[in-house]
């Protein structure tokens, strides 16, 4: 297939495929993450960067010969490996005897958080997701130091002679859609916050609602157009809320070890072990929470903000 | 034996598409979308070994006795992150590429290369 | 019933994959893939039903708003200037 | 209850399945468009309806509620935008002589 | 506070990352990286002393026991990790702020000194941790910022130097992924120590040999051990001179650590060397690596380019130290790990205070340098000398004790080929020695002047480690010596 936009449609079919087998593996979670950045997100973000590459494939002069043998080495040692491997769904595999058997046992009296994903994310593997954070917020800063643009004061004005006629234009051709977006919009909002807090009871947490918070700023801006949302939304501003959600959950673990316990250790929130837990995923969720939403929307305004300038250079050339 | 290992023979094979697009295309987006394939892959590999059969999922509820195995779950909810993060910087590159040689293949940009030493 | 009605959305998301692999213009890829997410919708709302636990309906939203967005994206971009560029050279 | 929510999963199933043959058998983009955008929402209202159906309580109903409220919006407005920007891009619906001649025999075959 | 120096170590690095953005001024913020950076040297200094005083640490996160939650272990090959790390990093960084003025625009420098930090505490997260997984966490985050950082560089080959390394390594580490998939899958735990003890039970299993395949394979594509190196040249030769210096000297440390940690700590002595044929392999690619990459080294026109292939060769040794696979083999490793990365920092923080002055490293510019730059081009043939492995300086302690780990095991021909590799160093050196001081300068440049301060202190401290480290061996051998014992289960 050599148009990319087909290539990029059809992963996202790929990626919602994948997220149905999540769901009926049981992995109610992952299929919740998978579906807003597999099928939404990461699409998006393709199709803003081949709007900028351009969509056509070049015939390739490869020749894949060597590729296919280190394909066909890989896979056949996958294949040999999996032959020793315990059988899929039995109860007795390794996997459900070892570790996995106290989460899904003790969580509630330890953590008192009736989803276990939950509880071992945000509580007994705390660091991983501490981690991950982390991981999002250095990607924020590496799009920002690749794609940023330095805007000149005079730029601006001729840019907004132009978006402004742009923006009419635009009025009249997607008068519906805004429309409907308008309704949706705080409705999307307001489920972000419900997937926020409802976590600890559902699947959901702090990644899954920023990346719907995100995604509702996103779509407004492809409606409204990119100096609309820059009035509401202040770059600079962005920047500082990804370092926030970091640093909240991170001060929760500062306080555990001011306290003298270790790090991410939530009981020493409260004087009951319990409610100090739940405070303390409180807590870090919505770190994780803020610093996804302002990491994506770092992410999108930057990439969708080169484009435009592109455009303009393009247009201001011819 | 088939019945108990055929569903990761699927995700071997779904792998090794996502990778033979990253080592043999030369077109710096679909690469991108190779690894993502690779990586998505990789996902559907540990979220079958966390399944119990006749389990649920992980959210404590009463009258269940079964739950599926929540580890692998949460480690998958970070690669998640991970691969968003590094499609994310993938793409940042290969739009600054396209800016810098004007082209996106990795056989033209070798040329120019060339053509520079 | 329920099953009945899985088998069925399946069977359709697979004509909507086909769809979407034949498809001779974008526009037919596009609605192939925005037939495929709505019925990712039902078909998760039907398998909570199916396994016992429909309390999971989050997800269907979830996918619901992203399908919306990504067409929508998916649209914008596509209107964009150099697509058409693109397309005019080719002609 | 149970035999009334398995009407609505029928009606809903069929009605999917008669839009999926469509997108396959149609000859052009604005036929196929039709024959999903059409059935779909109706088809989906049925499912739902289905469902709600079966488990009348509390939380779910609600989200079974929005979600087909979501659809009616949605699934209507996506068909609008997608129909508009394929017409603004001059995709040409196929009516000439020939293109008549090629759908009668296609139907034919 | 002293308890919790292990985490300490890796959380003071990462939440100053995001404190940098609320900082305005970039001096401001190379300040502040410069304290963080010194502050962590200064914790793992104090880590060192108490592992040696007290042996292992043991830190758990969250408070909850592994291998339910997450585990820091700090024992002596990770505290020496650790120190080579900060103590590079807070040279590095000493130099960045005169360095970057020429080479990245003005507004990417908060950045900059963002996704260093975020780069050092994700080095150091990887070495710290107990936790398979957890090592998949922070290799991400070291890695992402590797890429954003390698593409800072000013030439346009930076871009796609940084999306090949993103290419392969992001596979690397997917390997990497399924191979924690494939133990976790037979085991049940992620934790390293819990591993090496459940392992055992299923080593001979077909799964279990994948994983260690994979495990293996993952990790020396991010070693760029020799097939697997060609992401490393260009990454180096065109990132910004103060990240190849940071990266040149640490990046391959980290994967040598890992793989250090993986066949010995986890799979365990016995099966890493049964399974495969394990050493053979390792030795026979450690040897062509010396070699292809040191003749690479020698037709190279780019200085940069010259010293990352020599990077490469340098990894060679290790990998035959390690591959000998006894306690003085291993312990040549680590000394190497320990010396390679003072000679490539002391190398190309002098490379840096070239590019400061002549904005160019290709090796016909060098000409008559040796009389413009005295105090630089001196660095430099110091550095080169301790790659060739002279006495007096570090790179001889590591090559007299690799030379005896082989002669240990009788492997005469690989001490004779280790020696010929030396002598190829000694040409590529050559090369930029006879540019430097016998050529006359090039016209137009007769203004050139010494480097600033700024970078002549750094590159100097360096050099002299250099040679300090060269005569007093105590500290490096002793501690090397340690680590590679308690690898091997020997009591000291």
């Amino acid at each position: 297939m050599k148009d990319l936009l087909s290539v990029i449609m059809l992963l996202g079919i790929y990626s919602l495929l994948s997220a149905c087998f999540f769901v009926a593996m049981d992995a109610v979670d992952v299929a919740f993450t998978e579906a807003a950045v597999g099928a939404g997100i990461s699409t998006l973000l393709m199709l803003v960067a081949i709007t900028m590459t351009g969509r056509e494939e070049n015939p390739s002069r490869h020749k894949p010969a060597l590729a296919l043998i280190v394909v066909t080495i890989t896979g056949s040692l996958l294949i040999y490996g999996t032959l020793d491997m315990p059988y899929f769904g039995l109860a007795q595999d390794p996997v459900h005897l070892h570790v996995a058997p106290r989460y899904v046992n003790d969580s509630m009296q330890e953590i008192g958080v009736p989803n276990i994903v939950t509880s071992v994310l945000a509580s007994y593997r705390a660091f991983d997701t501490f981690g991950e954070v982390v991981v999002i917020f250095t990607a924020g800063m590496g799009v920002l130091a690749l794609l940023s643009v330095v805007r000149r004061p005079k730029d601006i004005v001729i840019d907004s002679s132009k978006i402004d006629s742009f923006n009419k234009c635009m009025h009249e051709e997607h008068l519906i859609l805004r429309i409907v977006a308008k309704m949706l919009i705080p409705f999307i909002l307001l489920f972000a916050l419900y997937v926020q807090f409802h976590g600890d009871y559902g699947p959901g947490g702090g990644f899954q609602a920023g990346v719907i918070f995100a995604a509702a700023i996103i779509l407004y801006t492809m409606l409204f157009g990119m100096n609309t949302a820059r009035r509401v939304i202040n770059q600079s501003a962005t920047q500082l809320f990804a370092a926030i959600g970091v640093l909240l959950y991170g001060s929760v673990g500062v306080i555990s070890l001011l306290e003298g316990k270790n790090f991410l250790d939530y009981r020493v929130l409260s004087t009951d072990p319990l409610a100090g837990q739940h405070l303390g995923i409180l807590l870090i969720e919505l770190g994780v929470g803020i610093t996804v939403t302002a990491v994506m929307v770092i992410i999108f305004f930057n990439f969708a903000g080169r484009g435009n300038d592109q455009q303009n250079k393009e247009n201001s050339d011819s | 034996m088939i019945m108990g290992l055929y569903n990761y023979w699927v995700v071997v094979v779904l792998m090794m598409i996502g990778f033979y697009i990253v080592i043999a295309h030369g077109n710096l987006i679909k690469k991108i979308v190779g690894l993502s394939i690779f990586q998505t892959s990789v996902f559907i590999f540990y979220i079958s070994m966390a399944k119990v059969d006749g389990g649920t999922a992980p959210i404590l509820a009463e009258g269940i006795k079964q739950y599926s195995n929540p580890l692998p779950h949460v480690l998958i909810l970070t690669a998640i992150v991970v691969g968003i993060a590094t499609t994310a910087l993938g793409l940042a590159l290969a739009v600054r590429i396209k800016e810098a040689y004007g082209t996106i293949e990795e056989e033209e940009i070798q040329e120019k290369d060339n053509l520079d030493c | 019933m329920l099953i009945a009605a899985t088998i069925a959305i399946l069977v359709v998301m697979i004509m909507a994959m086909i769809r979407a692999f034949i498809g001779p213009t974008l526009y037919d890829r596009i609605l192939a893939v925005n037939m495929f997410g709505t019925k990712t919708v039902l078909l998760i709302s039907l398998l909570g039903f199916l396994m016992g636990r429909p309390e999971f309906l989050d997800i269907a939203i979830v996918y619901a708003l992203i399908n919306f967005i990504s067409v929508i994206g998916v649209l914008h971009y596509s209107d964009s200037s150099i697509f058409k560029r693109s397309d005019q050279q080719k002609k | 209850m149970d035999i009334s929510s398995s009407v609505f999963l029928l009606i809903g199933s069929f009605l999917y399945i008669s839009g999926g043959v469509g997108i396959l058998r149609f000859p052009d983009f604005y036929t196929r468009m039709h024959a999903v955008g059409v059935t779909e929402t109706l088809a989906t209202a049925m499912i739902l309806i289905g469902l709600m159906l079966l488990n009348p309580e509390g939380l779910v109903l609600i989200k079974l509620i929005i979600i087909l409220i979501m659809t009616l919006f949605i699934s209507p407005t996506a068909s609008h935008a997608l129909a508009s920007s394929a017409m603004q891009n001059n995709l040409i619906p196929k009516l000439d002589k020939n293109e008549v001649n090629e759908k009668e025999t296609s139907s034919n075959s | 506070m002293l308890t919790h120096l292990p985490i300490l170590q890796v959380i003071v690095p990462l939440m100053a990352a995001p404190l940098c953005l609320f900082l305005t001024r970039p001096r401001l913020v190379w300040l502040f990286a410069l304290i963080v950076s010194g502050l962590a040297f200064l914790i793992s200094s104090l880590l060192l002393q108490q592992v040696m005083e007290s042996g292992t640490i043991l830190y758990t996160l969250g408070g909850w026991d592994a291998p339910w939650g997450i585990e820091y272990r700090i024992d002596y090959l990770n505290s020496l990790l650790l120190l080579i790390i900060t103590a590079i990093s807070t040279v590095v960084l000493f130099a960045a702020h005169t360095s970057i003025q020429q080479e990245i625009p003005e507004d990417r420098h908060t950045l900059f000194y963002i996704l260093y930090l975020l780069s050092l505490a994700g080095m150091l997260g990887i070495v710290a941790t107990a936790d398979a997984f957890n090592v998949f966490v922070f290799l991400e985050i070291s890695s992402l910022s590797a890429y954003a950082l390698i593409a800072l560089g000013k030439d346009r080959r930076a871009l796609w130097a940084s999306y090949q390394y993103l290419i392969m390594g992001t596979i690397g580490a997917t390997f990497i992924l399924i191979g924690i998939g494939l133990m976790y899958q037979m085991t049940g735990t992620l934790n390293m120590y819990d591993l090496s003890q459940r392992l055992p039970e299923v080593e001979n299993t077909r799964t279990v040999f994948t994983a260690f395949t994979f495990v293996i394979v993952g990790v020396c594509l991010k070693l760029a051990l020799f097939p697997l190196h060609l992401w490393l040249p260009n990454a180096y030769a065109y990132a910004p001179s103060i990240v190849a210096a940071f990266f040149a000297a640490t990046a391959t440390k980290v994967a040598v650590y890992l793989l250090i940690r993986f066949t010995f700590s986890i799979f365990g002595l016995s099966f890493s060397f049964t399974a495969l044929p394990l050493q053979m392999l390792f030795l026979m690619l450690g040897l062509v690596g010396i070699f292809v990459a040191s003749f690479a080294a020698i037709y190279q026109t780019n200085v940069k380019h010259l010293f990352a292939y020599s990077s490469i060769a340098q990894i060679g040794y290790m990998i035959v130290g390690f591959s000998v696979s006894s306690v003085t083999g291993l312990m040549a490793t680590l000394l190497h790990l320990f010396n390679h990365a003072l000679m490539k920092s002391a190398l190309f923080l002098a490379l840096a205070a070239v590019v400061y002055r002549i904005g160019s490293v290709q090796l016909n510019q060098f000409h008559g340098l040796g009389r413009q730059m005295p105090y630089t081009m001196a660095a430099i043939v110091i550095g080169g000398l301790s790659l060739i492995g002279v006495p007096l300086t570090v790179g001889f302690v590591s090559k007299w004790y690799l030379i005896m780990a082989t002669l240990e095991n009788g492997w005469w021909p690989v001490t004779v080929l280790i020696l010929l590799g030396s002598l190829l160093a000694i040409v590529y050196v050559w090369r930029i020695v006879e540019a430097a001081y016998f050529k006359p300068p090039l016209s137009g440049r007769e203004s050139i002047k010494e480097a600033p301060l700024s970078l002549l202190v750094p590159v100097w401290t360096m050099v002299v480690a250099n040679i300090y480290f060269g005569i007093d061996t105590r500290l490096s051998v002793q501690v090397a010596q340690a680590a590679s014992q308690s690898l091997f289960g020997v009591t000291p």
